[in-house]
């Protein structure tokens, strides 16, 4: 056993995020550690990792008492781990970034050449095309989550943690990633698996660990289980019909992209979205979709092209004008352009709504309170109190909100950019039954999403965007994996 | 010379009876303190002084604390305020604390007046140095006379370049303080002066920052745009070090001389050992001022008189002479132990 | 609660142990408004230090004397709040001061007419700030240090470097009043105070304050105006500089163009940071800043009172501030 | 860029037309370096504007008049680099150049000696400072604040506010002699320049710098010892002051314990920023300070040689430092 931790316990304040849980890890194991969002995964990782100091409970690394005080602790003990969220520094380059902290010295001195080399041995392993000098601010969110996987395998880790890496990549990535995988366990690295895509257990794992609610269900060998008692296990009730029924009810268009344009992330892109439809955007890293939606709504807006609502041209300069219009907007990145941390969760979800609640230049909190209990109920957001900041959710929950926030605001078309990020299937499966919902209700909404799956199950059409173009479109009937990732890289 | 009838004006007006008159008024707190500490023979001073912001401030506020702590039936309370508002603050704090008279060097005229007809009114006697104010309801003031300065400065400088060029002719560069109402009497002094003096060109007029290394720069800079520089008026001698520092770089020590103001210990010592850039004249501007109002106040308080003023009681007006400091009669003033 | 999924309240229940919501709301009391401890132990202290402390005459000079910079900590709370910074303030008060005698001693203004351009010239110049770091991008810190010089320049142009003194006693009203014995200065203050903490924490425009503070990027994604609030909190901050200016040429019926409003950017940046407001903005209140501008008020009141030695009143400020702040964090 | 995956820079090849590398060079030059076209502009437009400017004489004497506060710009852009803010420069400098000057003259020290205490002195303010900050969670604005009143207290206590003239004339060598036609200042700033220039790009520390200033979380994540980075910032910053105070007491052999440095600060912190060192840290060059240092330089220099106004240097300087920041954002 290379890893045993003994009864821990973790409270943040009044809330015990850990509870007393056993966890065994052995030898060139690939160990799955699943649970709903909010059970406890991240905060058990931090521990290991030296960035939380248990409240009590014991640790063993190789047999050996340990108490991690510091992540540099951990990583002497041969530890590395991938974080839920990214960890880069904006404006040092990839191989800076991934040999921060141990940087190759020569006479006192940083030896570039020396990092570049094994910065490009390391990119070689993973089959990327990444410039080693290139600036993380300047890459995208997959490729960021790239280099923080780089950095973890360049401490040539015993044990390597990594908590929902794949959750910003891409299947030709995740598979690249699982290759790796495969050859660590080889060389008898130990690894602790945490995801929500529960199928991808099953090609790499060999146990799991089921974590509720901070305390421990349950570990087994993955392969007496089937993905849909995991599931269950998680939960901890029976769980049904993961998708629900693609919309039926297709009203008038109500948007008609013409001819859009953006130098360097798309180009003349036309598509039309009909009242109570759900259109699915699909492709790789880097292909332009979060920019496209972005610039719809007038975030940051487009260089060439019209866009008609309903009818009528319109052209975003901010996102003002869009919200006022019925547009909402849940960006991919809820931590950098979804939510403001420090704030409530409460004042989180009325934000872009607070026109609503105007009385004589006042806000109302009265009917802004209603509306905001109702939210969290729909959405069962795990909360302690509506007006803690929103910084202390777990990650699912913090997406929670900001679906909420949309849903508030009387939004006529939503766009969802992966809206099930580092989401648990419980709350996936909610998520996609309000998608649809909100198209039965008659609303438009996009969903882009780099989970073939889930687009698979819910979109009446999906548009396959590759390098900024669209690349081929799709209904329901038609669309297969096969044929979304032959389009997706470009053929 | 010509300002002889302006250097000591006494006024001996019948001030005394007004702070008597409204020490039997309706003040009460004040008063009773007042009346119990008189009657021991010990009493408290308030002082109030601007920040010291530059060397001459900073030998002001020493000299006026060393005075105070001289006295054996004195103690003492001494505030310093960077601005006019902070400064009426700390006056209503020291009426607060009771204090029998102040001794004040108002940041402001116009500003602190308000402040001084306050202090009246709470029958405190005040004893104002240095810069005038706007209202005549006080004990006594002490003047330092910043027009003064810059009128004797403007005399000492017509007199070198006749002595020089023969005739009273000549570029001369003025490096002035921070900009404020000291600042601006002292040029408006010595442009009066200068004023009859057609053929007396201001060349450059830049600001020193009473600092020796702001006009160090400014000197340097001015010395490179003017190729031919008669004479200096320098505001401060503090900034006459920089001043002379910068002529002695450029190696044009024999070109020009400097009329400087303040009368400090350093400058002395240059008239004394006679370096170059000759400094013709340091118009003292004594940093003792504050001192005397504190000696005055103890007078005052303990109804004692001034020598020379037999019968009479301490003068509602004194001016200090502007007095010209100059190789010829440094001697007299100069002290080694002077911390200014 | 027959639900499986446990409602916040239930989760709450299970995991403290019993009855300590009174310990939850002390937490986050502290949190919030620690500050107030410092001043209660600084009060205290006080107290003790010196007898005159404690005097009515004393407590009400004391708060008329932080009346101006506590409106101008106001102002800057709100700046603070967006994540920007105003060290224009001090030379503001100055110009707006001298645009307010002015208007009365060049101009023959009535003292309403001069009041009202004093009070326009400080949301002007406020604008200008606010459209230089929204629409020029230029760093706040840099913006108003150059706003500092321009104001001071302006003012010091205007009126050779001199001061100018009003003419017309009734003005010295606003400055020198008692009302209910409070002077005028006082309830000004409390006027501006309770108007910044309604518009904070009940109107739209306050959420929007700490939405572009907490995160610009995700408020402007959510609909918010960020460069209309960013804009307005500058104005707000001017307009602070124009009342204070109000209120301390009133007093002193003057305004010196070299030293009025001097180094008043740094109290009140130091007040809204000692209150607890978050210098990277988007967490703060103005509560807080009130007992910060009253905790400098107290260092600098018992100094006097004590007569400690002015060299060394400023490293007896420093240590203080830096204690104050320290027992805060402790949380 | 035979892979399917395309890299932004094969993106940009594939959308913009041809061979334009030195187009992408230029961009990346000017995103990094555009300081240097606003210094080259106001060079230019200087070099018209006064027939003095361009002397010899003029130039060596601008290198020396802000080799002080070049040195001091440079330390501080260690500590806006990580994010912080160093308020205390000015007063570090009195603060030393006392213990230099007091050094030599109340206790006989060697000039050698004197020299190393001072800057010793300087070491210390930083680490306090550093260890305030890091330890006692205390804003860096607020900590150095404190700390500028701090050290011009102890300044002015140990010298009544006056100034401390030196004895020994050889102590002047350091301020006024020329080595191979340029003043020993500048030879000290360049060297301050280039080893603060290896150290930012060449060292270990130098990228923990910018990872603490980047992400301070990620880069302790990462195992960089952000407390240890931290502190050493200040500490740089505290004895580039020290440096700055020697070259200037040694340059007029006294100090002045009032006056000294003060406002330094302003515009030592002006200078990073129009160097373009974001204010917020993780990004900027030693180089840019040069040239904001630079700007700053040629400002007051042509200032002076065309005699403007006293009052209205101010609103030149400010309105000018605005321009030059515009000017470096159009990118
Ligand atoms: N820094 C913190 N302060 C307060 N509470 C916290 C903090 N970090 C986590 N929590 C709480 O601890 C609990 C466990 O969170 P954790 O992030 O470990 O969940 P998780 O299993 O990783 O969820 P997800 O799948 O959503 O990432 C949650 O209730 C969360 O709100
Ligand atoms: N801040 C930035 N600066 C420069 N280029 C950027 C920046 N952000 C994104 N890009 C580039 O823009 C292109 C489109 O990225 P975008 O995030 O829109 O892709 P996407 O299809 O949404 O992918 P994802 O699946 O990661 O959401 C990519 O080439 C990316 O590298
Ligand atoms: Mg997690
Ligand atoms: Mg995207």
């Amino acid at each position: 056993m290379i890893l045993e931790m003994k009864g821990i316990i973790k409270k943040f304040g009044n809330v015990v995020a850990i509870n007393e849980v056993d966890f065994q890890l052995n030898e060139g194991e690939v160990h799955a550690l699943v649970g709903e969002n909010g059970a406890g995964k991240s905060t058990l990782m931090k521990i290991i990792a030296g960035v939380y100091q248990p409240d009590s409970g014991e640790i063993f690394v190789q047999g050996k008492k340990a108490a991690i005080s510091s992540p540099s602790e951990s990583q002497k003990l041969g530890i590395s781990i991938i974080h839920q969220e990214l960890n880069l520094i904006p404006y040092l380059t990839v191989s800076e970034n991934i040999f921060l902290g141990r940087e190759p010295k020569n006479l006192g001195f940083v030896d570039y050449k020396k990092m570049k080399r094994n910065t490009l041995e390391l990119i070689k392993q993973f089959d990327l095309d990444l410039n080693p000098k290139a600036l993380v601010k300047d890459l995208s969110i997959g490729e960021q989550q790239v280099v923080e996987i780089l950095k973890a395998l360049s401490l040539k880790p015993d044990i390597l943690i990594m908590d929902e890496p794949t959750a910003v990549l891409t299947e030709k990535e995740t598979s690249k990633l699982f290759e790796l995988m495969q050859l660590l366990k080889k060389r008898n690295v130990s690894i602790i698996y945490i995801s929500h895509r529960l199928p991808e257990l099953k090609i790499i794992c060999d146990k799991f660990t089921v974590l509720r609610d901070g305390k421990w269900v349950k570990t087994a060998e993955i392969q007496d289980f089937t993905e849909h008692d995991i599931a269950n296990l998680m939960v901890g009730r029976e769980l049904e019909d993961m998708y629900p029924s693609v919309p039926a009810n297709i009203g008038k268009e109500i948007l008609r992209v013409e001819g859009l344009t953006q130098s360097g992330h798309f180009n003349n892109i036309n598509f039309s979205l009909k009242q109570g439809e759900i259109l699915g955007f699909s492709g790789l890293i880097g292909a332009g979709r979060s920019e496209l939606a972005n610039a719809i709504f007038g975030g940051d807006p487009a260089d060439e092209g019209e866009v008609y609502w309903k009818g009528k041209k319109i052209k975003y300069k901010s996102p003002i004008k869009a919200v006022q219009d019925g547009f909402g907007f849940a960006t991919e990145d809820r931590k950098e352009t979804g939510l403001i941390l420090d704030m409530s969760i409460a004042n989180n979800i009325t934000l872009p709504s607070l026109k609503k609640y105007k009385r004589a230049g006042f806000v109302n909190k009265k009917s802004e309170y209603r509306d905001i209990q109702q939210q969290i109920k729909d959405l069962n957001i795990k909360l302690y109190n509506m007006y803690q900041a929103v910084k202390n959710l777990s990650g699912g929950n913090q997406q929670k909100v900001v679906l909420a926030k949309w849903l508030v605001a009387d939004t006529e078309i939503f766009f969802f950019d992966e809206p099930t990020r580092g989401i648990d299937v419980g709350a996936k499966r909610e998520i996609y039954h309000l998608i649809s919902n909100l198209a039965k209700e008659g609303k438009g909404v996009i969903v882009i999403s780099s989970e073939l799956p889930e687009l698979l199950g819910i979109c009446n059409r999906i548009l396959v965007m590759y390098n900024g173009e669209i690349n081929g479109e799709f209904s329901h009937e038609e669309a297969s994996e096969q044929v979304l990732m032959r389009k997706a890289t470009g053929l | 010379t010509d300002n002889s009838d302006e250097s000591t004006t006494e006024d001996t007006s019948n001030e005394q009876d007004n702070t008597e008159q409204e020490n039997t008024d309706e003040e009460s707190e004040a008063e009773e303190e007042q009346q119990s500490d008189s009657s021991d023979g010990t009493y408290t001073i308030g002082i109030s002084l601007p920040a010291a912001t530059h060397g001459w401030m900073g030998a002001m506020v020493q000299n006026t604390e060393a005075e105070a702590q001289k006295h054996d039936n004195i103690e003492y309370s001494l505030v310093t305020a960077d601005d006019p508002a902070q400064q009426s603050s700390d006056i209503d704090d020291l009426i607060t604390q009771g204090v029998d008279a102040i001794v004040m060097l108002p940041l402001e005229s116009a500003a602190l007046t308000p402040t001084a007809e306050k202090i009246a009114e709470a029958g405190i006697p005040l004893i104002n140095v240095d810069r005038g104010l706007e209202t005549e309801n006080f004990r006594t003031y002490i003047g330092g006379d910043n027009y003064g300065i810059g009128w004797v400065d403007g005399q000492y400088l017509v007199e070198g370049l006749i002595e020089r060029n023969g005739e009273p002719a000549g570029k001369v560069v003025e490096i002035s303080g921070v900009p404020s109402t000291v600042t601006d009497l002292r040029s408006q002094g010595f442009r009066d002066y200068i004023a009859d003096y057609p053929d007396i060109e201001i060349v450059a007029s830049q600001p020193g920052d009473f600092t020796a290394e702001a006009s160090l720069a400014a000197m340097e800079n001015i010395l490179l745009a003017n190729d031919e520089i008669d004479a200096v008026f320098s505001q401060d001698d503090d900034m006459t070090v920089g001043i002379v520092q910068a002529i002695k770089d450029a190696q044009r020590e024999e070109e020009m001389f400097i009329v400087s103001s303040g009368g400090m210990k350093e400058i002395y010592n240059m008239m004394i050992e006679g370096t170059q850039p000759e400094v013709t004249v340091s118009v003292t501007y004594t940093p003792k001022m504050g001192a005397i109002g504190v000696n005055l106040a103890t007078k005052i308080l303990a109804g004692e008189t001034l020598d020379g003023f037999q019968g009479e009681l301490i003068p509602h007006n004194i001016v200090l002479d502007a007095t010209p400091i100059t190789p010829e009669n440094v001697e007299d003033y100069f002290d080694p132990d002077a911390n200014y | 609660m027959s639900n499986m999924q446990t409602s916040p309240e239930a989760k709450v229940e299970e995991r403290s142990s019993s009855n300590n919501k009174f310990f939850i709301w002390l937490q986050y009391f502290w949190a919030n408004y620690s500050v107030i401890f410092a001043f209660i132990i600084l009060f205290i202290l006080a107290s003790i230090a010196s007898e005159h402390f404690l005097t009515p005459l004393n407590l009400t000079n004391m708060l008329r004397q932080i009346s101006v910079i506590g409106i101008l900590a106001i102002g800057m709370t709100f700046v603070i709040l967006i994540g920007g910074i105003d060290l224009s303030v001090g030379s503001v008060l100055a110009l707006t001061g001298t645009v307010v005698m002015a208007s009365q001693v060049d101009f023959g203004a009535s003292i309403f007419t001069a009041i009202l351009f004093g009070l326009f010239a400080g949301l002007l110049v406020g604008l200008v700030n606010g459209l230089v770091i929204t629409y020029g991008k230029i760093a706040a810190f840099i913006t108003t240090l150059a706003m500092m010089t321009i104001a001071r320049s302006a003012a010091l142009y205007y009126a050779d470097a001199g001061a100018i003194s009003g003419l017309n006693s009734d003005y010295t009203i606003i400055g020198n009043e008692y009302l209910f014995g409070l002077p005028i200065p006082v309830y000004v203050f409390i006027i501006v105070v309770v108007i910044s903490f309604i518009l904070l924490e009940k109107t739209a425009f306050g959420r929007h304050i700490y939405a572009v503070g907490g995160n610009s990027r995700a408020a402007h994604l959510s609909a918010v105006p960020i460069t209309r609030v960013t804009i307005a909190a500058y104005m707000i901050c001017g307009l602070t500089a124009a009342i204070g200016a109000v209120i301390e040429t009133s007093r002193l019926n003057s305004v010196s163009t070299s030293s009025s409003g001097s180094m008043y950017e740094l109290d009140a940046i130091a007040a809204v940071i000692i209150g607890g407001t978050r210098l990277t903005g988007g967490q703060g209140k103005i509560i807080g800043t009130v007992f910060g501008i009253l905790i400098l008020a107290i260092l600098s009141n018992i100094m006097n009172l004590m007569n400690i030695s002015p060299y060394i009143q400023g490293a007896v400020k420093g240590a203080i501030i830096l204690v104050a702040v320290l027992l805060q964090k402790r949380s």
